[in-house]
């Protein structure tokens, strides 16, 4: 089962920045941009650049993203060889070893990996949104003769202390990294997305593991252990969209980055995102509704009025119902009459007639996974 | 119900809607946003529990062929069981081609398969059905053969059968009419039996020169049967009019119609194509319309139903209208009472208008 | 995604009386009867059931196991709703619960049967040797209007005492069950094969979750517990071929069973075993071999002589080696020359020339994964 | 190797082959003990990383659609790409039905395909081959197109294509022969070429009468194109003639050869169908032959090949013989060069012997 080229998705992430919307599924799991996942970015850059085997490291509450992926068929990675594999934490003789940095998770699925012999494995983070073809990264990384690559975008140097930093020569080459730095060389971050010549990488993660100052993780060990070798580093430039959503923010803001007349993230075109759900008929619209400036999916039924909002499958919003910047996730119904301003409002909750979502500072308001709300004012919101 | 197997006949008379079925069955006409006809009779038998159906395949069967696939969709992509084709084998002679030709031609799998009944349909009828009720209805009346029929309440203009029944739901009469009156039990072309009855009325009525299932099979042995009609009063409407497909259509723009068809009941599966969600921009205005994902909306929308992938510019007005995947309408266009086929332009400033009664069609691909 | 019946498969165990057979696999993927391995048994069960929804709750050494069955797809259970999944120990907050009993891990799989929301679950064990229809258990259970069914097989009375014992009265109901017991009262053994209605089971076992004197297994405490209780257990009668297969002696006899003229189990006939494999040509018999009383499988190449033995895909007998009372795991090679007798060698092994496997007193010799034996005579054997 | 379009043309010429062909077209007789002709190309695309494969149906089509079903025992059952079929579109005027017809109509498809080859193929030809380094010929020589072509080694007695290539693998002559000798570069029918290149030939030559894409298409156009002739070495068999489908099969008991088409390259996929393993009896004696899984022995079996589910009872002899799928060989009969179809029955007793060049053939289902 020789394969050229494998990607591991650390999914692993308590996700705890996204509050409340994490609290009964993992934060890949997170709806998104109206009928899809955060992990169905991933999966489908990784579908669509070729790379048919997909390891997700997931470590909590994996039970609906397992329900979710399923075979893999939606992402076209129900594959006879490879395909798409949850991997928790791998089970040793006693007990559990939890994955206790991103190094940790991958050294912790060796044998996963080995079994399909690669000669490449691709990096990435579970909690980005953003489209990719990998396998031009890989074409450089070929051509460029390197060991590691990975994958920056150009940053406001304001934004830059966040960020995993590099400097790079002429040609590419990185010869500094700084992990979040006060004073930024450069304003070339990490995206979080690396390839690995896969022997080079084994033997840093064994040396990782056993070297028990580690905090086993990339950013902070295997990628500067690697530099002061003088490995052959390289950078791999992507200008295109990319967005981390790991806060409530974020999240608030990819989702309105979708609706602008000429949208910053466009997810239309031929490279199809992928998404598993439910089957459903197009959504209907009442003689009475009035939508601008959004996005609507299947199965909703749209009585109220919609404005700069993001609507998810089989959401009903009623008559006279005003729903403005906002994230309505799947199967939420709001009643008749009532009103929601800056929110995300998760999965199956239900706003009864004449409420009035909204936040007095201009935050956004997050209402969790299956409440009801029935008090009518801002009083009964969850700040994520 | 894996005791059932189903069978989708799609050698269906199609000349009553020439216009749409010029290049595709029936079976795959494009139907409420995003389904073709197939679909409904499809997931109703999966939904049921069939996991064996055959689709005995039309001349024009590439559309159907495209359509199904590995028959994953719908969940029929299996190892066993799960989709298969049954196709009139050419090597004898091409005389006498017909549906009872092409089933006694295929009689071997239906005899060597496990199920211990068959569920014969075809697939211009748009329902969503649960098939255990009338399994159990089936053997509860101890019944030969089992026909589904309903009661459309309201004049039929095209041709259907109608039947008779007695108290106790005996068929006492079944005729073949050019039209049924508002309060006629009209079949839906669906028929429950036991393996051992469909091979026997097959190769009886084959081997006796007969050509089609009903008129030579079933109508000539109604007295060696019997035959229960089975009464459904869902939503069903069969479709083999153009004006009834028009008709059906707007019945989905009834909520109440919308509801029982997709939501209520179990789902209906159709190929999945992975569009974005439809984009309202901010001159968008909308009414009691169904739309797809895929379509981006900057123009005046009202009782229509939009397919996928349709775009409608600026200044656009549509009304009454059904627009199929990947038109595009191109500024200040103004349709009512039009059916527009797939991939259709329609240039900037343009206005076409049909009659309620009977609408404009403009064929696929077409450039006004 | 309502399902009447789903299936838990108990494979968690650590099969440590399969010794080096089950150092790399977990038991349920110990290979069987020429092309199987023991897990196709319940799974192909289930599936020819009409039982499409399948948990397999193992706890180590999960890898192999879950490349083994992949998608489902060989045992027709790479279903859209349900299908086949993979239940390790549950990622609780800080750590993984290892599962304690048989009746804790099923209880710490609440949340992903509840997912199906099932009437029934069928409670089945990974190491057994049978063809069943389940469907008809559970028409038997309706038919009872049972709360739960055991399924009991007629034991010699000497058997008796390794086994589950039950009494039942005239109609099937259970009246008394013993845990292996010194004197047993009955001949019907548990086949460790239970129906459950889900809501009652889901209060027993969250009750035997709460006892902390309770060893957690449906042997030891529920099914006791349940008819304390007077809850309505019924036994389900079966007659045909039923092996345990926890031991090396009874995995070899058990192999043996498929051999004689007429096979006490019979593999073919319509109830199909499926098995997942690599794509292999029929086998290649040689000018000179000679083969009696065997079964041999795809892609293997017969040079030498074999009597009464089973031979896996791929497995290569050199010229003038002697096979005897043996059971040869896929890819394994005997070289010329070599004889294998009463011996038990797993996958990818190698016996150089003219070795001779045997054993002096009579027991059976087994050969571990990998090993290569190059020493001649019967000292380089290790047994289980 | 995802930019290659796999398309397998089964338009091929099987009167050659009449007596296991009445049935079936050439892609789906029974070969190797467990395989159909077609599995050695459509395995060898997918195992060269070709994901998008079209298959384009010949008439007597249940046999390829039985066989393939879905394309998940070759990992094709894909939502997007994957398996797909080409027929020929019948709302036209029937006349001039050819294959270079059936492109021309499917044109769009393959215009619309996101792939930049295509490899285009008969399955007829007994191989294992890695494509991607034809692709690298076919980049490095800067072809148009690519021929794949062999050299037998024995004389050949059937059709073939024969062609002559400059010292640098240019194409310089193209003839179609009733014969090969032994020295000759024969064709394997398989071409590498350009999306462009492949729908300007079919446009440029349907469309001026042709219907043969080698003859009308690729033999008119030498002068146009660069074709270069890449040679592969390893084994191959083109069968289209009875004798050659006895004589490829019995290559196989050639241990180099069965190693080479199965073990030592990559695997050639086919419909699974969960047989148990060969069971010998204690009277069993085989030697010299290939064993499928399902087969019982009791009896002897030299230099032959039995298929699957074979049952060989006490007393049987049978030697150079090819048994396939479901054959019942009751006791003490003797078979020595015959090839049984699928499904024969020989009674206890019966003596059947062919020639060694002229082996005898037992239809289908046949009881003897």
């Amino acid at each position: 089962m020789k394969t050229e080229c494998l990607a591991m998705i650390l999914a692993g992430g308590q996700g705890s920045r996204l509050g409340v919307l994490t609290k009964r599924v993992a934060k890949p799991a997170v709806h998104f941009g109206g009928k899809y996942r955060i992990i169905d970015f991933p999966l489908s850059n990784c579908s669509n650049s070729g790379i048919e085997t997909v390891g997700v490291l997931t470590q909590y509450k994996p039970l609906e993203l397992h329900t979710y992926l399923g075979t893999g068929e939606a992402w076209n990675l129900d594959r006879k060889n490879g395909g798409v594999y949850i991997l928790p934490p791998y089970a040793r003789e006693k007990e559990a070893d939890w994955y206790k940095g991103t190094a940790d998770a991958i050294y912790q699925n060796i044998n996963f990996i080995e079994t399909y012999d690669p000669d490449y494995v691709l990096i990435l983070s579970g909690d980005h949104i953003y489209t990719m073809d990998y396998s031009w990264m890989l074409e450089e990384h070929k051509m460029n003769k390197a060991e590691a690559t990975i994958s920056v975008i150009k940053v406001s140097h304001k934004e830059a202390s966040r960020f995993g930093i590099m400097t790079t020569d002429r040609n590419g080459r990185i010869t500094a990294f700084e992990e979040k730095p006060k004073n930024p060389q450069s304003t070339l971050a990490s995206m979080g997305i690396y390839i690995f010549n896969w022997r080079l990488l084994k033997r840093y993660l064994e040396e990782d593991y056993a070297d028990c100052l580690s905090e086993h993780d990339f950013g902070k060990n295997i990628i500067p252990k690697m530099l002061a070798d003088h490995v052959r580093l390289f950078s791999y430039s992507f200008d295109g969209y990319w967005k981390d959503v790991g806060t409530i923010e974020s999240l608030w803001e990819a989702n309105m980055d979708l609706l602008k007349e000429t949208p910053s993230f466009d997810l239309g075109g031929s490279w199809r995102i992928y998404s598993s759900h439910n089957p459903l008929p197009p959504h209907f619209i009442g003689a009475n509704a009035k939508i601008t400036n959004s996005l609507v999916s299947g199965g909703a039924v749209i009585d109220g009025s919609i404005k700069n909002s993001v609507i998810f499958p089989g959401v009903h919003i009623g008559k006279k119902a005003r729903i403005v910047n906002s994230v309505i996730m799947p199967y939420s119904i709001i009643h008749a009459g009532a009103v929601v301003e800056k929110a995300i409002v998760a999965e199956n909750c239900e706003i009864m007639n004449d409420c009035h979502i909204f936040s007095d500072n201009g935050s956004i308001t997050v209402i969790a996974e299956g409440e009801t709300i029935t008090s009518i004012g801002s009083d009964n919101k969850q700040v994520g | 119900m894996n005791y059932v197997l189903g069978l989708i006949n799609l050698h269906e008379d199609n000349r009553l809607i020439k216009e749409i079925t010029r290049k595709r069955p029936i079976a795959t006409i494009p139907f409420a946003g995003r389904y073709r006809l197939i679909d409904f009779i499809l997931s109703s038998m999966v939904n049921s529990g069939i996991i064996s159906v055959g689709i005995m395949l039309p001349d024009k069967a590439a559309s159907i062929l495209d359509h199904l696939r590995s028959g994953k969709d719908w969940d029929l992509a299996r190892r066993h069981e799960g989709l298969f084709y049954l196709l009139p084998s050419n090597d004898d002679d091409d005389i006498r081609q017909s549906e009872l030709k092409t089933f006694y031609q295929n009689l071997n799998i239906m005899r060597r398969s496990p199920q211990e009944y068959i569920l014969l349909s075809g697939a211009h009828t748009v329902f969503n059905i649960d098939f255990n009720n009338v399994l159990r209805f089936h053997q509860n009346t101890n019944a030969d053969i089992t026909m589904l029929y309903y009661r459309p309440g309201r004049k039929l203009h095209s041709p259907c059968t109608v039947i008779k029944t007695k108290e106790n739901g005996l068929v006492s009469d079944i005729a073949n009419c050019p039209a049924a009156g508002e309060d006629a039990d009209v079949s839906m072309g669906t028929y429950l039996m036991s393996r051992k009855v469909f091979l026997e009325i097959v190769e009886h009525s084959y081997e006796r020169g007969g050509s089609d299932f009903l008129l030579d099979g079933i109508m000539r042995m109604t007295a060696h049967y019997n035959i229960y009609g089975c009464c459904y009063d869902g939503y069903v409407s069969c479709i083999n009019s153009l004006y009834g497909y028009y008709q059906t259509s707007m019945d989905l723009l009834n909520p109440q119609i919308w509801n029982e068809l997709f939501i209520d009941n179990a789902p209906i599966y159709t190929r999945t194509k992975d569009d974005v969600p439809a984009q309202y921009k901010s001159r968008a205005n909308v009414h009691n319309s169904l739309i797809s994902n895929g379509c981006t909306i900057e123009g005046l929308v009202e009782n229509s139903i939009l397919f996928r992938d349709v775009r409608i510019e600026k200044g656009v007005k549509i009304k009454n209208s059904i627009i199929m995947q990947g038109c595009q309408l191109h500024k200040n266009s103004c349709l009512e009472n039009v059916i527009c086929d797939k991939n259709v332009t329609i240039s900037a400033e343009k206005y076409l208008k049909g009659a309620e009664s009977y609408p404009l069609i403009v064929e696929k691909n077409t450039v006004i």
